[in-house]
């Protein structure tokens, strides 16, 4: 039974960003405490100095009633905090068992019992991933699971969580959920950052909010309101994406899919996308939605069927694909999103070639419009993606495809760990791109926001499309029988 | 439990098919050449033994490369070890010339370390320079010319040290028999089918079959590192230092460590081959084993191992130098012009990678299989 | 002896039948050596034995590698042109051991420094060699003709690669000859070229920048010679030139003008020699040699380049 | 807006002023024991032409490591184009021999590409691969002699093309005032202070000063591919093939075709470099070039350009190319033992890379706080 207390943590970083300016944090034995705050708010800094990853510039960290300090994830791990860092630091050529027991003692690599340990853990987790397979080959839905897992295995007294449910659907939430109630019965302190305002109320004992790195809210959760929240998250009033009153009619088709299907991941499918319409799938981890949405851009090389764009067909890869006018936001944004080399205006710029040279201060106009409407908390448009915080950087990959060139929008979770606030900005901005004629196919593991703005919603379920729902009349349990949740992640049948 | 399609892959055992392919194509043309056969004891010890001081280097420099890192200098190092023990071995006796070696080549390897861990300079232009350095090193030492040891009895030990003849057959046979019982109990396919190859040689090879001492400590060092990478802890966590730094640091893995340890193991692993190849010449020339950095690395890449870090068998990397070793060993007994050599050699590495990279791309499309299904952790 | 320039075939196909003889070579990439293998192949065909030649690239190892897969083949004689003398030794001793007669060819067994060219190695039937000191005294001599008498000529030395006996052997010898001629010197500069044409004339120009007023470049072979020259030429310097080796590249520059003598090798007689020296040990003395005249372009035509 | 104290730190500018440091203490030396002076345009020129070759090589090679790739093979594919010239240049002239040269090193540079990209084996195996049947193709072609061209006539053309001597005082100096004007005029510093040293070298190189035929071959190479990577989106893309090839590829650039450019580039910059070499001579042997692929990779990471990708610029290959150079040329300069040079240029190659290392980690963060014991945490 540990207490932590952080006390006055300040962190300026080398190229002057000031993320953290004093904040207050006490982890008590028990209880589970909500982190929330903006992007770039400091919650992931805050938790990286927590975990001893980075060091503070002022502050001091309190275990009980002794001051320790801890410049090394060693330190930390020795104090007993297990942390879950929020870009899933795994070893992709080890197996998933092998990244649990990452830091495990003894001399042993493989030792029986320590298996059966895992095993049986992973089972009481309840949402079952493959142990021996290689975490690079791993869907990251299962390598967040496995993130999860190590954290836990660790047995800490203190576990801190970084967004840990950002790529997940609804209902393996709720296990990941029954897991962190049983932590807190068995007596740990729990730190869980999340932008789900829903899970923080249904969750935690006490919130504290960050904003621009100070404490504006830190407050029972049984005594506050969701929309209090939400408000001082974002420091203004924010109204939650309502359905809209009457229904959109789409414009002529656009998009035509002909048995667009791939060996193994995805069972033919044809569909027709209509201007100006916002077709969501919805489906459980490793469903095959990205699938879909990277064999309609080209980007799987094994994909088969015709995809046609105005009636023409469209070429079977993605520079063809980005040539006709098909933008795809891709769900892993360190992996597949930016250049990390290269800067914002740069990123933003990079689908958009139009002649030999390229124009630095036209570059940085439409970088500096980017960030002005998605509100990308940088210091500047010659930032490195890499120094911004999680959700912006998602934000910029959003920003390479707002460009007047594209044709059909392809947003693969797009809101995966952004703020409430910037949630329903982007929501309302994909709307606002529907309304001009923009036809989107959105892929979200939030059932609720699909319901809210999608005009039609597609369920896959294995590879297939399964079935289609009206989000009219259709609610979230609906959406979560349809598509099965149980299915094992990473499997494909 | 065992995936055996998995295991006996193209991509996972792509390699042993190449030498296994590459034996088999020389026995035939040197049985259609009516030369004696080529798959005799005394011509597969003589393949082994010349593949002993790239294998052993080859080895430490794959675990070099799990960890992420890479070392060009080990044949510098391995030269400066032998003109060590050359130059002292008269004076000091063999034993303390080369355990002197080994020291020295420990220190190169912790200089190179340090450099690369602490100052930050990529491996690649650290160990470029101390392969320059090091030679320079040997240069000054020999003064430009060939050192040799003088003394008859201490040459006669360095002799005994490197050209023993251990018999195999027996110790071969017993190996192969327990570890395809091993491999059985513990349901560790390769390990069994690993059993019967070498019990099978043992045969073929004959009752008198006999190796050098390199080959012996050759398999010693490579069934040490087997072990230690593929079942202690110490191996995962190499693997994870050289897979994802980050997440090994963030795991509380201490990655300067292991780097550290890495560079001395690659350079203690060169001193010992340059003291063996001090003691097989008895002699050694400023110039030796030149160029030979890139014969270890390529040994290791052709038995798979990433030079991204993280992946990597020791045992693979034997055979990968097998392979190149059979090659050439294969040009000489065929008495292949000269003027082809390079030619042939450059397309059968390039072969052998492509069999098991074309093993890879295939199994990539199929999807995995999960290990743990609900209904089986129920059971 | 990693120098450059020619030899046809060197391997001769194995011709099926008639003895086996084996010649293990530093590397027939080295023209000098595939001249030397296309002699002795030459010479085992004209007799009806079958030459075997092996490439050791260069490498100590692979030397003894090729070295144990001859006498693994059963040969009747091995020739090995050692990349190392002293550490030759030890394989000369080993073939001893399994009865094989064996030839040195082009460089001596032993160490370099204490061993006479013509005290023969014992395990050895014969040597075929020039005697490299020799080669160089011969160039200090023809040197010595072209210095100026009234004033201390200024001499630079292109060396070849760090780490070869023939550095210093041709030094010595090349310091001997101007000795022997009574020529004041002084060596300015003693540089590596690392026995190619690039690093003759990267070292040539190098040095002239430093040393402008240079009598005399000597180049420890003629591919360093020939970039030497044009360093000379760029550089509008008066040096005269001297190499080693007789390359055919060596001899046309000197017909040309370019370069101003060398010391004529003739590898192929070399690798003959060795082959008759295994294949009738009693015919000949223990070290077998041939002239190594000094040419000029009066005295050119005396030697045709075999490589 | 321009960041000057960045633009001029340690680690951007790191090798220029590595190289300046070098000049100096060698400028220093040579004064000292009373030589001519070694800043003369006579020396500077012979450094740059010596450096020539390597950095023409090296600036290919550049390209090719931002794009994420490798490529050992340069040296042999230079040989075999020097080869091909020479052989060919007797029968249909310089010219057709030479571009039937350049058509060769490309056919390599596609066949490297094609393996790499289509099969999907690694580079450095591939290249490796092809370093080795290349330098073999080199053999069968010359059949192991040293290849010359015979007709005064043509090899008179290949003299020309190699060793004109181009004055360069006025083209310098009118460059040099130039490259100021641009870069005050578009705030790019570096531009600008390059143009002054450009200047200045005029200046202090003498009116008469001039260059050999491969130095301006370089600088124009070199012009031209500072040009596309700094300034078209051919160059961003370049870069954004080699930071990130899975975003690259979904931001709809045509990865494999970018990476296969890179190899043929670099095949064709070697092809190129092997035409000059053969027409330094009038003649080729077997082993001409053996081992430069090591020094022209030295040059490009001493320049700075990363081995992961992402991250090069070719104007510091060439300055680390000269680095290089301009050590050996110092070396003969001063006259100093052949014995004792490999251990110095080692030893100034690792402190050449450390003055940016150590430039880069000063911004990198420090940890303030002292590490934390688990002593500590629980008394
Ligand atoms: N390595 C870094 N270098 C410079 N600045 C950084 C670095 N990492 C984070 N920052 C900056 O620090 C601030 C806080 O970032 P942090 O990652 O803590 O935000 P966050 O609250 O976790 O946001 P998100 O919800 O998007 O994950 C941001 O302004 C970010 O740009
Ligand atoms: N790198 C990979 N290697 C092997 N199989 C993979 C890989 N990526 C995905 N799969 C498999 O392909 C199938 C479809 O995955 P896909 O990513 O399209 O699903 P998804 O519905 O988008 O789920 P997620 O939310 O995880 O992105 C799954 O069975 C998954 O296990
Ligand atoms: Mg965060
Ligand atoms: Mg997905």
């Amino acid at each position: 039974m540990v207490t932590l207390s952080l006390e006055g943590i300040a962190k300026t970083f080398p190229n002057g960003t000031v993320a953290l300016r004093g904040v207050d944090l006490v982890l008590a034995p028990g209880r589970v405490h909500g982190l929330l705050g903006a992007n770039g708010a400091g919650k992931s800094t805050l938790i990286k100095i927590l975990a001893g990853a980075l060091a503070p510039t002022a502050g001091t960290i309190r275990r009980d009633d002794q001051v320790v300090r801890w410049s090394t994830p060693r330190g930390a791990k020795a104090a007993g905090v297990a942390t879950i860092y929020q870009h899933i630091p795994l070893v992709p050529t080890l197996s998933a068992l092998e990244n649990i027991l990452l830091d495990d003692g003894g001399w042993r690599r493989r030792r029986a019992d320590a298996r059966a340990r895992i095993a049986s853990l992973v089972a009481s987790l309840g949402t079952p991933f493959p142990l021996d397979t290689p975490v690079g080959e791993l869907p990251i839905g299962a390598r967040q699971m496995v993130a999860i897992t190590q954290a836990l295995a660790s047995g800490a007294e203190v576990v801190v969580m970084d967004e840990p449910t950002a790529s997940l659907a609804g209902h393996e939430r709720e296990r990941v959920y029954a897991t962190i109630r049983r932590l807190a019965a068995e007596g740990k302190a729990v730190l869980f950052v999340s932008h789900f305002i829903d899970e923080i109320m249904a969750l935690t004992d006490e919130v504290t909010v960050l904003r621009d790195g100070r404490t504006v809210l830190h407050a029972e959760t049984a005594g506050l309101e969701p929309q209090a929240i939400a408000a001082a998250i974002a420091g203004r009033s924010v109204t939650a994406l309502e359905r809209p009153a009457v229904a959109r009619t789409p414009g002529a088709p656009v998009l035509e899919l002909r048995d667009v299907a791939s060996p193994g991941k995805l069972a033919p499918t044809s569909l027709t996308l209509r201007a100006g319409e916002i077709l969501g799938l919805a489906g459980t981890l490793g469903s095959g939605r990205s699938e879909l949405l990277h064999a309609i851009f080209g980007a799987d090389p094994a994909a088969t069927g015709a995809v046609l764009l105005d009636g023409a067909p469209v070429g079977r890869w993605p520079d063809e694909a980005v040539a006709a006018g098909i933008a795809l936001v891709p769900e892993d944004r360190a992996s597949q999103g930016y250049v990390p080399l290269l800067t914002l205006a740069e990123n933003i710029a990079l689908p958009h070639a139009t002649g030999l040279l390229f124009d630095v201060e036209a570059d940085r106009v439409a970088a500096e419009a980017a960030i002005e409407r998605l509100a990308i908390k940088t210091p500047g448009a010659d930032a490195l993606p890499g120094e911004l915080s999680g959700g912006n950087a998602q934000k910029v990959v959003i920003a390479k495809w707002l460009a007047p060139t594209t044709r059909v929008l392809l947003l693969d979770e797009p809101t995966a760990g952004i703020d409430i606030g910037a949630r329903t900005d982007i929501l309302r901005l994909v709307r606002t791109l529907a309304d001009d004629g923009l036809p989107v196919i959105l892929v979200s593991s939030e059932f609720e926001e699909l319901l809210a703005i999608c005009d039609r919603l597609l369920v896959l379920r294995d590879g297939a499309v399964i079935g289609e729902a009206d989000p009219a009349t259709s609610t979230e349990s609906d959406l979560i029988l349809m598509t099965g949740g149980g299915a094992p992640l990473g499997a494909a049948a | 439990m065992t995936d055996w399609r998995r295991i006996f892959s193209l991509r996972e055992a792509g390699v042993y098919y190449a030498l296994l392919l590459l034996l088999g194509v020389l026995a035939a043309l040197a049985a259609a050449r009516g030369l004696p056969p080529y798959l005799s004891g005394q011509n597969l010890g003589n393949i082994a033994y010349q593949a002993s001081l790239v294998g052993i280097m080859g080895v430490a420099m794959t675990v070099m490369l799990i960890t992420g890192a890479f070392d060009l200098s080990v044949a510098s190092v391995a030269a400066l070890a032998a003109a060590v023990l050359v130059g002292l071995a008269g004076q000091i006796g063999f034993v303390p010339a080369a355990f002197a070696a080994l020291a020295v080549a420990a220190t190169i390897g912790l200089i190179n370390g340090a450099i690369v861990q602490f100052v930050g300079i990529n491996a690649f232009i650290v160990t470029l320079g101390t392969l320059t350095a090091v030679r320079g090193l040997v240069l000054i030492l020999t003064d430009g010319r060939s050192l040799m040891v003088e003394q008859p009895e201490v040459l006669a030990q360095m002799l005994a040290f490197e050209s023993t003849r251990v018999p195999l057959f027996w110790p071969l046979l017993a190996l192969g028999a327990a570890l395809v019982v091993l491999g059985l109990v513990k349901r560790r396919p390769f390990v069994a089918v690993g059993g019967a190859v070498l019990g099978a040689l043992a045969l073929v090879a004959g009752a008198g079959f006999n190796v050098a001492a390199p080959v012996v400590y050759l398999a010693g060092f490579t069934a040490l590192l087997w072990f230690v990478l593929g079942f202690t802890v110490i191996g995962r966590r190499l693997y994870a230092v050289g897979g994802n730094p980050e997440a090994a640091r963030l795991s509380g893995i201490n990655v300067h460590a292991y780097r550290l340890g890495a560079f001395v193991l690659s350079s203690v692993a060169a001193g010992f081959a340059g003291v063996l190849f001090g003691c097989r010449l008895g002699a050694i020339n400023p110039t030796a084993l030149q160029g030979t950095e890139l014969t270890v690395i390529a040994a290791a890449i052709l038995g798979g191992t990433s030079l991204f870090g993280g992946a990597g068998s020791v045992v693979k990397t034997v055979v990968g130098a097998l392979l190149l070793f059979t090659l050439t060993n294969g040009f000489n007994i065929l008495n292949l012009g000269a003027n082809y050599q390079g030619l042939i050699e450059g397309v059968v590495v390039v072969a052998a990678a492509a069999i098991y990279t074309l093993g890879a791309e295939r199994r990539r499309a199929r999807p995995t299989t999960p290990e743990v299904t609900p209904a089986e952790v129920a059971a | 002896l990693r120098h450059a320039a020619r030899a046809d075939a060197p391997t001769a196909a194995a011709v099926a039948g008639g003895p086996r003889y084996g010649l293990s070579t530093v590397g027939l990439s080295y023209p000098f050596a595939a001249a030397i293998a296309k002699g002795f192949s030459d010479a085992a065909v004209r007799t009806g034995a079958t030459p075997v030649v092996l490439d050791a690239k260069g490498s100590v190892q692979k030397q003894a590698n090729d070295i144990d897969d001859l006498v693994a083949q059963g040969v009747k004689g091995i020739a090995i042109m050692p990349l190392d003398s002293v550490v030759a030794q030890g394989w000369v001793d080993r073939i001893g051991r399994a009865g094989v007669p064996v030839a040195a060819v082009a460089a001596l067994v032993g160490d370099p420094r204490t061993r006479a060219i013509d005290d023969v190695y014992p395990g050895l039937v014969a040597l075929a060699s020039q005697d490299e000191v020799a080669a160089g005294e011969a160039a200090g001599t023809l040197a010595a003709r072209l210095l100026p008498r009234d004033r201390p000529a200024r001499i630079a030395v292109i060396e070849g690669a760090a780490g070869f006996p023939e550095v210093e052997q041709r030094a010595r010898g090349f310091r001997q000859g101007l000795e022997k001629a009574g020529v004041r010197y002084t060596i300015v500069a003693s540089q590596p070229g690392n026995w190619t044409a690039q690093g003759g004339e990267a070292a040539c120009q190098n040095i002239l920048a430093a040393q402008p007023d240079i009598d005399l470049l000597f180049n420890e072979a003629d591919d360093m010679v020939i970039g030497c020259a044009r360093a000379v030429r760029a550089a509008g310097s008066h040096a005269r030139l001297i190499g080693v080796g007789g390359s055919k590249l060596a001899v046309a520059s000197i017909k040309a003008g370019a370069v101003d003598g060398t010391v004529c090798f003739k590898p192929e007689a070399l690798g003959a020699l060795a082959f008759e020296a295994l294949h009738a040990p009693q015919a000949g003395p223990r070290f077998r040699t041939y002239p190594i005249p000094a040419v000029t372009r009066a005295n050119v035509d005396a030697c045709v380049g075999q490589w």
